[in-house]
């Protein structure tokens, strides 16, 4: 029996235990400490971290697949077979393995289970997809295997864009619609992004989905690298969330060194109020329009567009309650937590991920030049002014972006409040973003 | 719904300026799009005007004795109060409002500038889950 | 690059655009007009009409199923096979044509893909559901593919109907159980329609669903459409909310031309109260009876009395403000926006749909009929004499149709107060036309 | 669980009288569901009040001197009052109320009254999402 | 037609009613006055009763599996096969039988459907999970076929957890850790019974599913019975939330039996004040340990942390009002009506049953003695002695046991209060029973 | 991830003594694991009071005088009506409170044992959903 105890510890995680393991957590433990203690998006980083303490313990019946047809994920030549009908397999047994020029592939089994049926032998050649067995066990897929879903499928980044567009005001958008092209200029950090990413290495696919960073977006940059690479998800959202939470350190370098004092005490005329059929033709407007012209963009800006204006009718209280609160919370807790089940040590602990972080910080300084300096250029023809400080808002980080725009403002002239004119290209930024990303879709192969 | 692919996708690691050609035109597809509907917007704005305009005279200046002239002293000590609140809220405790002055380019009434720092308000408050 | 700029517009939706997009966006603007400015149920036709905007766009990865296996959707011969294993194939790509008899199906691919098997070749006999290629793809199928799975799998209807239960108080129907006759009697509408569906033409299971109008119960009529006829849903649903809310306009004139002055001077008396215990037992024996009577309507019934027993029972606070709040919040979002992305073109812009909005007005003027013809009925045998006017309320429409009743009681009478009297056969149509949609569900061959 | 078909199913365009004959059924079938329902519930409601007259004698007449006699001076000015808001509320302000009276056939005091106006306005608020 | 009329009643369930439903009925009334009159944990017991109720009825689409692919449950021989190739079938046909030295298995038919292909033949052998039929019908699955796929894939329970510990103050154990032995000893009750049912002739799956109603913990009940003894569910469920509701009545006499008069008059030192960090490392702590230790826990603890995580951190408010409200309600109604569902006659109206019934009792009151004698142990140890009437609270029930507790201590001195001290044992009790269920699941074969 | 099975899994129907030892090895890996976890809180406990002790001298005398010392008179009518209220919710009405002494071993101040009470009180509140 004492022998049975010990044992016992054979089956507990210990052996499992890889090098990389303690590495992540204490990568979770700063990741922690910046969200609870100095504030970094919390409530996105906290499921984030926490998922990724889970990814790197040795757990069960967390991540792993249903058992049932198992394919093969590359072409290629089966070379070898271990399991014949009838047989029973243990959890992580080798099933067969597929070779081909650039290496070789094992298929393990997620599960336990039985052959039901062999449907190639030792020599067969196989397409990526092919059905190599078909098997049968009672135990389901993992909890995560189920709830990441939303991320492959691609439904939370849209469901968090319902809540989104149900808390975001476009009035001071379209008061001055002119910041719109604030918004777009700062998607220049994310094309310059894309080539610095390209330069160094990265295919075109991961390429897109690093620039993306600089459009300080969570859920488009989520949506984009999980149909472009999902491989470099985590480092992706991990980056995009906590450059978000230091745009206050890094935008004012940039916004003084581009701008003029003079230019920095611009005062802009205060917005005129925008009534309600404004904001609802706005809303269907932005539909058709992005729609039209980027339709890879469509789940993103129509479910923007749909909160938006179940915001602004006035007549669907309860939705827009629900879309900003249960719906929002509901899919952020999940969002997060799969995106932190993605952030397993030999995924996260590479160069890669180093290089994508240092890509984050060029993402971010690039657009928010692009930004000031865009409405620099629009100064040349515009008799209104725009005070350049609020160029830099068009990164979106909505809305810490905006109170850098004021605090700077501030620092030249404390009586200057450009809190509000900021939010114009604020909220242009997140159209911007779901533009690039659908051009990027549409014209980008995996 | 299925688009004939006009250029070739872009794939594996293309040559710098083949690179450089397919990032402006991203570009210019973003600044296309969002001209186009600043475009809309601009126009949409003035029609609507337009038509409050010639709808208003009718019943324009019964609101007009109610909102005192838009001098300085229609800063009211409530009004006050809401934009330091506004302000504190947004910006943190650390910040001093020294004074408020409306700005003098402006023609809105106090009511309409206090409800754009409710508005503001709004935003600020509702920003905080992306 | 100019050029490049020039090729990118043939990725954009303007080639794409048909005819019936415009058209539709008229009808769209037309709806929301009507459910932000004129209050017609706008909690369900503000999303299905966005949703029938996002329908009408030509957008990607919306509502495409996700690459996999593709079978036959009819019976026939293989003529044309276009893809071979291990080909790439791209969105819309022609996989294979089936024929038969009736005309020539083609099979295109809803993705990219790689084919990884054909099960079939040309000249090959297939059935209905027979697999015809299996492929590969990364691409997960669009948002509304999944959202759907709601409706496809009647799973939204049922959970409406669980909130719907959670709010009902069937109070005064318990207080005066005859005036369950008069919900049943409102059905008579529900009938009289579908007989003159089927004379214009209409199989039975359209007929059976465009009836169901007259049921004036907005899940039921979904619940029903998408089971005897999927391709009729749109129009079914809009012409079902849309009348809901013309319950004021197309109600009094009958209940006027049916019934003289002194009848609709009846007055009432006062409702008992009915105890917690009653209430409890209520909810039990309509689940019992119901489904033992028409165990289709399992699922309505069933989710309705459970709402309902949450409720009542006065210990599960909890629950029965979930059901009434989130669970009826999130279900509405997403049935009604999964309905109106059903509301395609090329689905609405048909003759059947004018129909069916026509034979929606006779169902409600028809189901009002008798309901008020039912009351007159039942004062032959009644001492206590019920008010005429009540009998409308059993269309359900809840609680539009005892609102009318009231106000029409009290243009004969301004002290008469029928409003309460009217929940009664209210309430009563909601299990009524449940119960007539479980006959049509189990004796009606899609 | 499986069910025999009886009758054969109703499909692809029936004849007229075929179908009137399958409609008629379908209202029978529906007024026997719901009329066996009335029948349960009649007899329900008889069986509680029976029992409850039978525990009732020990504790009616403490409520008793509670509540004013039933006459139409019982109608409070809270009642009123809570009336006249139910009413407004379900019916829009456009509606005007006159006067409130008891209706002359009810025997039910005024906290039972109170009561029921207060249970219908409940319905109509929970009302308007369907 | 009159005839027509009557021939309905063969399509009403009436024909199907057996003779196991009323005696169901029965104990579905018995259920709910529990409930709701006598307040038995109602939150899960009416619906769970309700769910019974329509298990219990001869009910139409609310369980049948979706038509697609039916397969073989069993290993054996095809002895008959009912259908060809585009023959249709209706809901409950015969579509083959396979045969085994244990016996013969008939496949139905879950809807009606049209035969796409038979993949065996008579004299075939199969294996269990063997394609036999692929057919094709418009038909989706039932309702609770779709909402049970969360007791199926074991995702409610850790959901519920996630609320669970979102609502849980650990406080009061990690100011008093060494009441985490206690939690522990309480185990003992659910190795005794397991051992108990095993004698009884019970599988080693079904005992362990039985002996974790000692542990007091619905969720952890559910998930581990979905896992290791599916038709024991609703018996399990049933009776663990049943006698949690009973604790005020098992525990006391147990407890007043194993102890003097002195130990039960023991006052315990005030607990010290815990801080936010404490908290925070302590979730982590527990995580990390409990998974390392016994992988098989992990989707229970970790989803307990993540919501204490959440709690405790207090940047992520919106995130655990969440997980406190909507999600644990949400999963609450669907988890009750699940497991109701799974109540049929056939399946509960057994001699199993009744043993699971009385193991019960024994379960609570073993557990209860061996957490009151572990106190009496280590106060042989301790300076600062433990009341042993806290030992009790161990079973977890939470929060129904510590109140026991409390009341208890009372009885002998009004003055004592052991309420916040009873709190350790009693969250630790529920980490304890998660752990031994992790054990089970990993060393014990289905 | 994949565990090689160093024990044979139990299964079908095991004999006693086999069964009773898997069942002592089960208790044994529960008692482990929460002693291992009692320690580690022991310790954490240990190490975060030191490391407050250590910080805390300088700000320590501040909050002193706002708290009386902590005699029995420290319990003030706010806090016994606290406490009546955390157990009469608890444990419910039909508990009667005769008197509230602090515990003589108690070295916390009134502060934290409020603290206590809210927090059990949140507790109990809380847990009426499993
Ligand atoms: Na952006
Ligand atoms: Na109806
Ligand atoms: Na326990």
């Amino acid at each position: 029996m004492l022998k049975d105890y010990l044992d016992f510890f054979q089956l507990t995680g210990f052996p499992s235990i890889t090098w990389q393991m303690p590495v992540m957590w204490a990568i979770v433990m700063v990741l922690l400490y910046l969200a609870v203690y100095k504030g970094f998006e919390p409530l996105l980083l906290v499921p984030i971290a926490f998922g990724a303490l889970l990814a790197n313990l040795p757990s069960v019946g967390l991540v792993n697949e249903p058992i049932g047809a198992m394919v093969s994920p590359v072409a290629g030549s089966v070379i070898e077979m271990h399991v014949k009908p009838g047989e029973f397999f243990e959890e992580g047994a080798l099933i067969a393995v597929v070779s081909n020029p650039e290496g070789r592939e094992e298929i393990h089994a997620h599960a336990r289970g039985q052959v039901s049926v062999a449907h190639k032998a030792v020599g067969d050649r196989v397409l990526a997809g092919s059905l190599l067995v078909t098997a049968y066990s009672s135990e389901p897929g993992g909890l995560f295997y189920y709830i990441s879903r939303g991320i492959e499928w691609e439904i939370f980044p849209p469901l968090i864009f319902l809540g989104v567009g149900a808390l975001t005001d476009f009035g001071p958008l379209i008061a001055r619609p002119i910041t719109l092209l604030l918004g777009g200029a700062a998607q220049i950090g994310v094309a310059v992004t894309f080539m610095a990413a390209t330069l160094l290495g990265f295919t075109v696919g991961e390429s897109a989905s690093i620039g993306i960073i600089g459009g300080a977006d969570g859920p488009t940059a989520i949506f984009l690298s999980a149909k472009l690479a999902p491989h470099l998800l985590p480092a992706i959202a991990v980056a995009a969330y906590s450059y978000m939470a230091l745009v206050p350190l890094i935008q004012p370098p940039i916004m003084r060194a581009l701008t003029s004092k003079q230019e920095r005490l611009i005062r802009m005329t205060s917005l005129r109020h925008v009534g309600k059929l404004e904001k609802l033709i706005f809303a269907l407007l932005v539909t058709i329009l992005c729609i039209l012209l980027v339709p890879a963009a469509t789940s993103l800006i129509g479910m923007l567009m749909l909160g938006n204006f179940f915001r602004e009718c006035g007549v669907t209280d309860r939705l827009v309650k629900t879309a900003q609160n249960e719906i929002i919370n509901i899919i952020t807790i999940f969002l997060g937590t799969s995106v932190g089940m993605t952030m397993t040590g030999t995924r996260f602990l590479r160069q890669e991920t180093l290089l994508i972080i240092g890509l984050g910080v060029v993402a971010f300084g690039v657009s928010t030049a692009s930004g000031v300096l865009m409405a620099k250029f629009l100064n040349l023809f515009l008799k209104k002014k725009i005070n350049p400080l609020i160029g830099s808002a068009g990164v979106s980080a909505v809305p810490m972006a905006a109170r850098v725009s004021q605090v700077e403002g501030q620092r030249a002239d404390p009586n200057n409040y450009l809190l509000m004119h900021a939010m114009g290209p604020n909220v242009a930024g997140v159209i911007g973003t779901a533009v690039i990303a659908g051009y990027y879709i549409a014209t980008v192969t995996r | 719904m299925h688009f004939l692919l006009a250029t070739e996708p872009l794939n594996g690691h293309p040559e710098f300026f083949e690179n450089l050609g397919y990032q402006t035109v991203g570009i210019l597809v973003v600044i296309t799009s969002l001209g186009t509907l600043w475009l809309c917007v601009e126009i949409l704005g003035r029609l609507l005007n337009a038509y409050a305009h010639q709808a208003a005279p009718a019943q324009s200046p019964a609101p007009a004795p109610a909102s005192p002239p838009s001098t300085e002293s229609s800063i009211t000590p409530e009004i006050c109060a809401a934009i330091s609140a506004a302000i504190t809220n947004v910006l943190g405790s650390e910040v001093q409002i020294h004074s408020i002055t409306p700005s003098p380019k402006t023609q809105a009434n106090p009511f309409v500038q206090a409800w754009s720092v409710e508005g503001r308000r709004q935003i600020f408050h509702s920003h905080t889950l992306r």
